[in-house]
């Protein structure tokens, strides 16, 4: 049974939360994520979930003891947003090392400083390299839908790894949003019950985790996890398909919009892709031949996917919400680039740098960027290959 | 490339081989050479067997890994032979120097080696009747210069007054006593 | 009171073939307290510091109970996560058998670095207990100060140099600022009495909620002292006061061991290569300035146990 | 010549775990580096970190066990509540028993004292 509901993005992410029925939540406050923490909390004292409710005294304590609980042999979660995931960095790298499927919500916001509460994805990005899969949401919706499929894919006996959750901070988070919800049983049996394969808690069968590893095994655990990553992408579509049958929502690991006869196409990460979308239906109105593409996953990073996608494409736009401060553009940017290198077909790849700090985007500036792409394609010239939208130059 | 002469300590944490490593490296530079001297970092703690290593040459040193195919091997520790992988990677005509009270012939039988040198000094007892204690690694420098004879002997030693007077500005006193272990230790070292 | 007969009989659960160094007080004090928490199951959480790196070199683990290291200030944490992972399935039926929680970390992981995360656990009465092995400084990365490091003493980074003797600052009280938490159970102690040791880790484990044990654990490279006598320089640290045997149960505090005798803190740091340079002519005032410390904090120990605030007859 | 065998160094020179063997590739190797033998370093000889040994004088000992107590390496093995042997596969030759035993019924001798014994006796036969 599906019901249409109106919720912001924070609680649609607190109602897919109730709904899994963690066995640990270890979580720390910060904006713009306190909802999910004060709602799910709410669950908790009301005896709504069966869930140990641990309130830790910092986001680093958080993933320490949501670790401690995944290696315990517990279903565990977290939440965080910016400074909070950023105090966290250490021990997301050791999360995916250890391989504990713990799902955690991420609201994106930008980091300090100057300090800054509203939207972009340089916390998300700063852990692009930890080994964590990270999944990107459009809108409450997908926030929903990417927690519950998030469980399932973590938990899958070939990927075992952590799984980030992104949402847009304020525009997603704060915004109510019409969305379909499952009903508890159904997700019930979606997720199913988790069970370990080794863990601290098997009393017949001790464990030691967290070893230390010298440069005769090292390399080989790292190469185990990339292993990992890897089966992701196929347990990624698996579970969408799934997924699918259950919401009529299917999910794979890149979203095509329009792309299949496109000249010019954007790529852009979460709420952004929506106004994206919006601008090329106009474009297309004006025989612009526009598309948009959006990567769900961002790691792994889906790269015959996408250039299976852009493979017609003329010019490409990349979007990104965070910079890299390399000088040579975001990250994504060099991502999307390295993928469309082996087509040899001489792809024109430009990138902006986007609302930084919440900064608004609007409709204009994504209009101004398929404009440019048009020139590019028009000329076969690239004037400046990384730009800044909505800045005041 | 030129030639570059590889060493390999074997020690016990604790027992100064890392020590040893960069005084020869350091008193070898100052000859004019290019050196190495580098520990090899463990988690081993104080009495498990470790290494160290060097490297030597006329010419700048470019590679960086360890050192897998040793010309020389040094062993600060008797209790090592047997115990340790001394003999690992160490070509036919390998140099080995030991501090034991054995003899070379002896110390031949325990490692199995049939070509190459031996040379073994007591530098237990040197240390202790010129410096006071038990640390090998000062006369080891001097059967080191007698077995390879890559730099004349006087000139080593002039060097190593001059370093040893830097390092002991305040114990001017230990500096007799640690040129005394080299010289005894270059006239006691026997090879065979 | 068991007897070290009966106690030896009981499985060894940290055995032969970590890599500690020769005489560490580390390998003494996790075999005291896990042969204490006899006949049951285990889980060990464990800092980042020479414990952990010299007990669990890849293949091999020197621990016969399930062991986890996270990071290097997240131990409280760490195990806070895995009693709540055993009380959610516990009570799912997922889990049916008992399990103990016990986390170990240095001076460093505890008094500095982890100091939050275990003030946290403590705070949120997880039932565990947390155990540091106080060897007065950074011994994993080569004796480097932390806030349990003694005054005067002479580590890598508080060197005793021409101008500064030592470390300057008197260390830190952590198993105080413990019992400031209020949390069932919290004791220091040392080595040298095995019986105050097994006793109290004994307490520790049975207590329901939080408990903290604050264990002297002497470091032979760091201290500088002859390897075999760890068991009299231990003495000598709870003979001078230096080390007082204390607990608090439930809010009250109890002092468990007080010296006949007056026995001046020189006889603790002479025989201990860190404290050398206190010994030089001129250097007088500073072993002066140590003891009156050391009296001092004693007098309040003994004013916080109950007992009449004075000195033993010299 | 031996070929030199960087990943030997930290596996040591003791029976192998089951598990794990230092050839293994990395799909071979436990997952996360997780270790399922507990207490599998007593496989691991640490006894060549010792250039002196604890020695038993079964006479004077009265099996106060202190030295079982007090030993980092397990390495005293008591049963049935007395003092039975030394482990000298662990035993790293710290010196603590010696020191805490009461009656001194433990002598530290030097390894190469033994050695020498052992070869002296090898020449008689």
């Amino acid at each position: 049974m599906k019901t249409k509901v109106a919720l912001t993005g924070n609680e649609a992410v607190a109602q897919a939360m109730k709904q899994i029925n963690p066995d640990v939540v270890a979580a720390y406050p910060i904006t713009p994520q306190t909802e999910i923490v004060q709602i799910f909390s709410s669950f908790v004292a009301n005896g709504e979930v069966d869930t140990e409710f641990v309130a830790v005294e910092s986001e680093h304590s958080a993933m320490s003891a949501a670790i401690g609980a995944a290696a315990g042999g517990a279903r565990a979660m977290t939440a965080t947003s910016s400074q909070g995931l950023a105090l966290m960095f250490e021990v997301v790298y050791i999360a995916a090392s250890l391989r504990l499927p713990i799902v955690f919500p991420v609201v994106n916001r930008a980091l300090s400083g100057p300090i800054n509460i509203h939207c972009d994805h340089s916390d998300a990005m700063g852990l692009r390299d930890s080994g964590v899969i990270q999944l990107f949401s459009e809108n409450a919706q997908e926030a929903y839908d990417n927690m519950i499929q998030a469980v399932r894919i973590a938990e899958h006996p070939d990927v075992r790894l952590p799984v980030m959750v992104n949402m847009d901070g304020f525009i997603t988070s704060h915004a109510m949003d019409v969305l379909e919800v499952l009903d508890d049983e159904t997700v019930k049996n979606f997720v199913g019950t988790y069970v370990p394969e080794d863990y601290l808690l098997d009393a017949q069968n001790p464990i030691s985790m967290g070893n230390f590893d010298m440069y005769d095994f090292y390399f080989e655990h790292k190469r185990q996890q990339v292993e990992a990553m890897k089966a992701a992408k196929e347990v990624i579509k698996e579970v969408g398909k799934e997924f699918a049958k259950i919401s009529g929502r299917e999910y794979g690991l890149i979203e095509s919009y329009k792309l299949e006869d496109a000249d010019v196409a954007v790529v852009v990460l979460n709420s952004a892709a929506g106004t994206a979308k919006g601008v090329a239906d106009e474009l297309r109105a004006k025989g612009i031949k526009a598309g948009v593409l959006k990567p769900r996953v961002y790691r792994p990073f889906p790269q015959e996917e996408i250039r299976e996608a852009l493979k017609g494409v003329k010019a490409v736009a990349v979007m990104d919400r965070a910079e890299t401060f390399s000088t040579c553009g975001g990250p994504m940017f060099a991502d999307i680039r390295n993928t469309l290198y082996d087509l040899k077909n001489d792809i024109k790849v430009v990138n902006y740098i986007y609302g930084l700090g919440g900064r608004d985007l609007r409709l204009e500036h994504v209009q101004q960027v398929f404009e440019d792409l048009e020139n590019i394609r028009k000329t076969g010239r690239v004037d400046e290959t990384v730009k800044y939208l909505g800045l005041r130059e | 490339m030129a030639k570059v002469l590889e060493i390999r300590w074997h020690a016990r944490g604790g027992q100064g081989a890392k020590t040893a490593a960069l005084m020869l490296a350091e008193s070898v530079a100052e000859m004019g050479k290019y050196v190495q001297g580098f520990p090899e970092y463990g988690p081993e703690r104080m009495g498990a067997p470790i290494q160290a290593f060097n490297r030597i040459s006329d010419e700048p040193i470019y590679i960086h890994s360890n050192v897998v195919n040793p010309d020389i091997v040094m062993v600060l520790d008797p209790t090592l032979i047997g115990k340790a992988n001394i003999t690992d990677g160490v070509p036919e005509d390998g140099i080995y120097i030991i501090n034991t009270t054995k003899t070379p012939a002896e110390v031949r039988k325990m490692l199995g080696v049939k070509g190459g040198k031996i040379y073994t000094v007591d530098a237990n007892q040197i240390s202790l009747e010129t410096i006071g204690r038990p640390i090998p690694n000062t006369p080891m420098m001097g059967a080191f210069i007698k077995a390879t004879g890559i730099i004349p002997f006087d000139e080593f030693m002039a060097c190593m007054r001059e370093q040893l007077a830097k390092k002991f500005k305040s114990k001017p006193e230990v500096i007799e006593g640690n040129l005394k272990a080299i010289e005894r230790a270059y006239q006691e070292v026997k090879g065979e | 009171m068991a007897t070290l007969k009966e106690l030896s009989k009981v499985e060894e659960r940290f055995v032969g073939g970590h890599r500690l160094c020769a005489g560490c007080g580390h390998g003494i004090t996790v075999r005291m307290i896990l042969n204490a928490a006899e006949g049951s199951n285990v889980v060990v959480g464990c800092a980042t510091g020479c414990l952990e790196v010299a007990s669990t070199i890849y293949p091999y683990t020197a621990w016969k109970c399930s062991f986890i290291h996270n990071a290097f200030e997240n131990a409280g944490a760490t195990i806070s996560g895995v009693e709540a992972a055993y009380r959610a399935l516990k009570k799912k039926g997922k889990v049916k058998e008992d399990f103990k929680f016990i986390a170990f970390g240095g001076d460093g992981g505890t008094y500095d670095i982890g100091l939050q995360s275990l003030s946290g656990a403590m705070e949120r009465g997880h039932n565990i207990v947390y155990v540091c092995l106080d060897n007065e400084a950074y011994m994993n990365t080569g004796i480097q100060r932390s806030s349990a490091t003694p005054t005067g003493a002479d580590t890598t980074t508080s060197p005793a140099g021409k101008v500064i003797p030592g470390k300057q600052q008197p260390r830190k009280d952590l198993t105080a600022i413990m019992a400031a938490h209020n949390i069932p159970y919290v004791a220091q102690t040392a080595i040298n009495n095995w019986q105050d040791v097994h006793k109290k880790a004994k307490k520790a484990l049975e207590v329901e909620g939080p408990a903290f044990i604050n264990v002297l654990s002497p470091c032979p490279r760091g201290w500088r002292y002859n390897t075999p006598d760890i068991v009299e320089i231990t003495k000598l640290a709870v003979e001078t006061r230096f080390w007082p045997l204390f607990e608090v149960e439930n809010g009250k505090w109890k002092l468990n061991y007080k010296p006949k005798k007056y026995v001046p803190i020189e006889e603790f740091l002479k025989p201990q290569g860190r404290f050398r340079h206190l010994f030089k002519p001129g250097n007088e005032h500073l072993i002066k300035a140590i003891q009156e410390e050391v009296d001092s904090r004693w007098l309040a120990l003994l004013e916080r146990c109950g007992e009449t605030p004075e000195l033993p007859p010299r | 010549m031996t070929p030199y065998n960087p990943f030997n160094r930290n596996f040591g020179s003791g029976t192998r775990t089951k598990a794990v063997r230092p050839d293994m590739k990395w799909h071979e190797l436990t997952r996360a580096g997780n270790i399922y033998e507990p207490g599998n370093a007593n496989t691991y000889e640490t006894g060549d970190w010792r250039s002196i040994r604890p020695v038993w004088n079964k006479e004077r000992c009265i099996h106060c066990l202190f030295c079982w107590r007090y030993c980092p390496d397990a390495s005293v093995i008591a049963k049935d509540g007395k003092f039975e042997t030394f482990d000298y596969k662990h035993c790293k030759g710290c010196g603590i028993c010696a020191k805490v035993c009461p009656v001194n019924a433990i002598d530290m001798v030097s390894e190469d004292e033994i050695e020498k014994v052992k070869e002296a006796n090898k020449d008689e036969n």
